[in-house]
């Protein structure tokens, strides 16, 4: 299991959670994270591995991290989520390596005080991460051929920003 | 005859599993660019060919849109569009 | 442990847990409740009873509902949560009775296939609970005095409405 | 005289509170509304008037916003701003 905790200046980056790990995800571990006594909402956000892609029956799915660099982007998201948020605790993690139909892939927890926030901050980050992550996912399929899945977010993201 | 650098050069993915390799440390002459690092992986690696359109490139663990020059010590990363979440 | 299932035409109401217990809430089990081989996604809300309000420390929250007006309106916001996004499960549990600090009172949980239906979901669900549903809260504070308190979410919709 | 209708009349949280009870049964004159049941109730229990211009009234389980004619057999409920969530 590898995790990171980052201090960060200026924002409470201590009191983010950010893990990159080939272990199933537990969303419990990530609710007691977040759990404070000026706590008044907590919002989360699961994306499920689903059994058919188009019609083709979905073995498994397989993910690959670049680690380093998705544990920066992942931090620099927690900032965005505090610049734009009074959120109290973050947790995300993402799992890397095989992960089985109906398993969690990716697991967002937000705290706040008041729930406008948590709910914000929880669908902006899975966006971004979508848009931005150094994160790729295989999906296998049950007559064993393979594709690397594009997220359509990153190519709006690219388009913008005009390519390599 | 230019100075040489060091990089490493790491690929993810696609590109991993085209290339048959995820890592590598090169010499690249003083003065190269990501575009340049690019077109001499082609050549070296021809399958990089049928998606050099969409590789993107990061250095230092952030992406880079256009070329860029590189360091010596950089790391270096090419990988397909991302798909994580 | 009071719980409903609502049958209705047209729209999966069966597919709908609505419940309003004195008992504690237990989020594992809505996440059960909605697995589904075609899920990519799920989201929650949690409602959690805060410590303090405006300075005055908190020692608990008392809830009173009028169960049948109240789970009528829970199937009706379901009803439209289903004409507004293509989701497929929908689980809400809201406290009644004492709830100490730190406990959700209420918890919404809702899959989908793709996941801005659920987010989205979620957020409409949680605002229309507060702006609707026949549910009060009085909260009782440390000193022993208590209050109860008024939505100003339904002040927004009785505004638009018109007074009784 | 008029004829005579029965109905139940529910009271929640501050409204339960000020009447010191949850629930009555009241004979009312065919074509009493609902403004005027309210009437009748502060009359019965002047507590009610302190909170009066707030309190909301369901029939049948719906909000009533303005005065509706009620019909024997209803389910009238008296209470104020709601508070879920």
């Amino acid at each position: 299991l590898s995790s990171a905790r980052h201090g960060g200046a200026g924002v409470l980056q201590s009191e983010n959670v950010l893990e990159l790990t080939s272990e199933p995800l537990d969303i419990n571990r990530y609710f007691k994270v977040v759990e404070d006594k000026t706590t008044g909402a907590v919002a989360s956000f699961q994306g499920i591995a689903r059994d058919r892609f188009e019609g083709k029956k979905v073995a498994r799915l397989e993910y690959e991290a670049y680690h380093a660099m998705a544990i920066c982007q992942l931090t620099e998201i927690c900032r965005e989520m505090r610049m734009k948020w009074p959120v109290r605790k973050i947790a995300i993690g993402h799992r890397t390596g095989k992960v089985e139909v109906g398993e969690p892939s990716v697991i967002i927890v937000v705290s706040s005080v008041h729930r406008r926030e948590a709910l914000e901050a929880v669908d902006f980050s899975i966006n971004e991460i979508k848009k931005r992550v150094a994160i790729w996912k295989k999906e296998i399929y049950e007559e064993g051929d393979g594709m690397w899945k594009e997220n359509e977010e990153f190519y709006h993201l690219r388009d913008r920003l005009g390519a390599a | 005859m230019p100075a040489k650098i060091k990089v490493r050069v790491l690929f993810f993915a696609l590109v991993k599993e085209l290339l048959g390799k995820a890592a590598t440390t090169m010499e690249l002459d003083e003065g190269t660019d990501t575009a340049r690092l690019l077109q001499l992986l082609t050549t070296k690696f021809p399958a990089l060919k049928s998606i050099s359109g969409s590789v993107m490139i990061a250095v230092n663990r952030e992406y880079v849109y256009s070329p860029v020059r590189i360091n010596n010590g950089d790391e270096i990363a090419f990988f397909p569009p991302i798909s994580g979440g």
